[in-house]
């Protein structure tokens, strides 16, 4: 069908069904599961998220009922399967209100996005000199494409600084932008602290200079409404299996006029306009960006996991996970020797943290004895373990099925675990 | 004088309503491209060609006393058909028209599946050029 | 567990389960399917094809009970699901027969594969003036990713000629190898055609000059045995979605000691040793050029799909489907005006053909109104159909579960369409 | 006079026979974790650093009188107490014993997941390091 695929004005996709967490439970078959002899307390949502049962029968029956590779068949399964992948595009379109559907390309993930990104604009508009901007406490996603692609074009890495709690230090992100930076590219929401960043301001003060912005939406997608228009950023990059989505799948939204601007990225079956060994033309928007078979199924079920966190009202959901992360720092703080690291004012999803004297692997063993699922380590970002001077977190993160028990346990998780340890 | 777009497609969604098979409906479109008056050759030109179509189609309008006249072509014969049903529709129709017509007789007449945003078929993209033409010349008149 | 991932020799993997086309047929749910009402006759898995229950039910199943993160995790999910997803790396290294688990690289499919190869091993290796070679019957993911490599590198593609039988030229082939040649890259089956090309034969001729040489199986792999090792190939590409598995998932082989020598290709969470500003180092293989969560649902249904696929008597499945394709090539023959595109001694999988005075579109058409699914266009392969001076043809691709009477249905069909149509 | 290696890994699985419950496992290897020698800090050095582990693990190694006496050390606590059991086992023993040995102990006692290819965990690694040390040592010895 010839949809509209523009849209002014964001939508109002929450579907305002109440939301509650028991019931949001059933919906998850996994969280049903024992690990150790014990019940899953599955606290690792910002590694990955598990999926409702919405998603996973989307994906089976896609391949029992509706495969077919698409775009060009002519058959009836293959017109069929690309009418629904192409609502995908719709979908995410709506989800993240963005002007157009062809500003939405589908990727592998968030790594993926980044890294077409890099390659793409910075093969484009990188030059001798040139700078690029991240933070701090960006994941190694977010770095090192940058230090890949710089060192190619002999352009510069620069990196805005952050204070103690973790926050970005916007005076000095302000006074690193100059007529040699190319373009920013900051996380929404950090993996490691669960900082929000100020987005609006930082696109805000990189447009007065004409300067593209990039959100890292990894962490924040599953956790707030993000309105890419709202936000006025250039790129946006996330994974859908962080949000309740396959994995293999994800977004790059990025504004029509930078798209257009790039050269494609990959080559190959699907972003061609016309090849032959003298010269080869492009596609248009979005199949330019797309070369080969895409994860269809995953395309799918990631359609079915937007359909899914669409439907509760999302302020709701936003309360109860603030109350998730209020209720567990709190008694986590009163636990002796204990440390958060990450104590912005704004956080969503995540509480890390450090015990004195004791190793965060030792932490994370003796939790996963007792059924408690956290991750332990670096969290693929290294320099802001090294600014902290800390080999790593134990980090405990949080989806909207998380429940007050699932902190509860934590919480007497980690005591044992520092008995047994000191 | 030409009737208004709207009665143009539902006589056509009227015609089609007599066939009960698909194949009585694809002989008749594939008839319809059979007949339908070839293309002067001169007009098969590079930007004329409607883009991402799995056959060639080429698309020609002028602008006849305030009425778009189109001409079209194909090399697939049942792309030809439906394209001779949508000349039907906005051939001789004022620019203004065509800009607002909403080509619902497609889908009624059940060939919706030639309306896929699947790249192998170009007729979105027909309509796509109908409407920038007729836009075009309205813009121009 | 250090599972020991070496091999000298292929190991015995087919199954030996005597081959029924009947049998088989129940294992795949979308045969099942009416389409246009009637029943569906699949001739389109050159594009993509079915998926068996069992590799439908290891998805689902990986995602209601195994889901995790993989490769940081100290938690039970996470060790268990890296330890499946390496077990899948292991499988496919016999499944390839390939010396090292760690020459296994996961990729999105073929194309990405491919283009993995140009950008990465071109960025090291290619300098102005050299020269890579494809052929005439390369799909367009086999030249767009040389064509953009090799002008970002002042190179120069080169193209290996063919018959009009639509097999390559070896003598031309062989003279233009020389000295500035860095890579030969050609189909191992073609996807229009349907021929096998000589994969040993050029992996000689080229090894007698030291050029390297990549097979695109994308076509190969769903109907034959393929040993990256007996075949002496030094990259090896495929998607597991032509194969019976799941979209988002193909493998990238390389020798191991080309995989060392070449630079990352994307960067992020998976492939990095330490990231500092200052400097970054990188993994080991194979997660050097694996950044980023990957498709680890699709790679356990990948596991599935090549389990699946080694049950059989591979001599059977072989047999079949070559009796398939005589029985269909002697009945189209027969057919007024009809002329088979591509008739190589040696063929696997495809039939291509056109018809005197009739558009491919019109005969996909009509075919799809009778429930039969056959591609039509150029099939990626502009460049070939430029080559026979046509605009595209009709395929008929077969996998192991069609069976006489998808044939008989395509027989009735191509003849219904050509008496509607002419 | 040291036992031979599998004698001593069937000792270390005996010993972990007594115990019912995971915490009663973990407080022992813990213990022997704390209750290990420290690793010299000159040891400390680059090149003595266990590849791949989300703790820092350090093994030395020196070849006395034919036998292979290893000494480590890790940040993290239950990686030592495990790297203690590891080294009651090949520590002291002859290049090409270790060489050849399979250590089955750790699996034995319920340490399986300490095995898994999940690079966040070095034990792995460690096991390897083990293994070139020694066979370097036979075959320069
Ligand atoms: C902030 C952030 N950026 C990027 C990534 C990489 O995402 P993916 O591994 O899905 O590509 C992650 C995931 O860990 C993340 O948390
Ligand atoms: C010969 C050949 N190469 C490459 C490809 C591209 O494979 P994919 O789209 O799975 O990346 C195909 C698929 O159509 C093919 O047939």
């Amino acid at each position: 069908m010839i949809g509209t695929t523009e849209a002014g004005q964001k939508e109002n996709l929450s579907g305002g069904k109440p939301f509650n967490v028991e019931e949001v439970r059933q919906d998850f078959p996994l969280l049903e599961r024992q690990v150790n002899g014990q019940r899953l307390v599955y606290l690792d949502s910002g590694a990955s998220s598990q999926k409702p049962r919405s998603v996973i029968d989307r994906v089976s029956h896609y391949y029992c009922r509706e495969h077919a590779n698409i775009h060009r068949g002519v058959h009836h399964l293959s017109q069929h399967a690309t009418e629904a992948y192409e609502g995908v595009r719709e979908t995410a379109r709506r989800f993240l209100n963005a002007g157009h559907g062809h500003e939405i390309l589908f990727t592998k993930g968030t790594t993926e996005s980044i890294n077409l990104v890099a390659s793409s604009f910075g093969r484009k508009f990188l030059n001798p000199g040139d700078e690029v901007l991240v933070s701090m406490m960006e994941h190694h996603s977010n770095i090192v494409p940058w230090q890949m692609i710089c060192q190619e074009r002999q352009a510069r890495l620069r990196v805005v600084p952050i204070n103690r709690a973790g926050e970005l230090d916007m005076d000095a992100l302000e006074s690193l932008l100059n007529e040699r930076t190319r373009l920013v590219s900051v996380a929404h929401v950090s993996n490691a602290l669960g900082t929000i960043n100020p987005a609006r301001d930082i696109t805000a003060l990189a447009h007065e200079r004409q300067i593209p912005v990039l959100l890292d939406g990894a962490q924040a997608v599953p956790h707030m409404h993000v309105d890419v228009q709202d936000l006025d950023v250039d790129f946006y990059a996330f994974s859908a299996h962080k949000m309740f989505g396959p994995t293999g799948v994800g977004v790059l939204y990025g504004k029509e006029e930078l798209l257009d601007a790039m050269p494609p990225y990959q080559g190959g079956g699907e972003m061609i306009e016309r090849v032959t060994f003298d010269r080869t033309t492009f596609s248009t928007l979005p199949y330019k960006f797309e070369a080969g078979t895409p994860s269809i199924a995953d395309g799918m079920g990631f359609g079915a996991a937007m359909a899914y966190y669409d439907q509760f009202d999302e302020q709701e959901v936003i309360a109860h996970e603030q109350d998730l992360l209020t209720y567990a720092t709190d008694q986590l703080c009163e636990l002796d020797g204990l440390k958060i690291i990450g104590t912005a004012a704004h956080k969503a999803g995540v509480i890390s943290f450090v015990f004195e004297d004791v190793h965060p692997f030792d932490v994370g063993t003796i939790l996963d004895q007792l059924g408690i699922a956290v991750r332990t380590g670096h969290h693929c970002a290294q320099p802001l373990m090294d600014f902290y001077g800390i080999p790593g977190t134990v980090r405990a993160s949080f989806a909207m099925y998380n429940n007050r028990s699932d902190v509860d346990a934590l919480v007497a998780g980690v005591r044992k675990a520092a008995r047994l340890l000191r | 004088m030409t009737l208004p777009i709207d009665a143009i497609q539902d006589g056509i969604i009227a015609d089609f309503g007599i066939f009960d098979q698909w194949m009585e409906k694809y002989e008749y479109i594939i008839d319809l491209g059979k007949n339908m008056q070839p293309l002067d050759e001169r007009y098969k030109r590079e930007e004329n060609l409607v883009p991402g179509c799995q056959s060639r189609v080429w698309l020609h309008a002028e602008l006849v006393d305030r009425k778009v006249i189109f001409t079209a072509d194909s090399d697939a014969i049942i792309t030809k058909g439906i394209i001779a049903l949508l000349l039907q529709t906005v051939s001789g129709q004022p620019p203004e028209a065509i800009g607002e017509a909403e080509l619902y007789f497609i889908d009624r007449i059940g060939l919706r599946e030639h309306l896929s945003p699947n790249r192998s078929n170009g007729l979105v993209n027909m309509i796509r050029k109908i409407k920038s033409v007729a836009s075009g010349f309205s813009a121009a008149g």
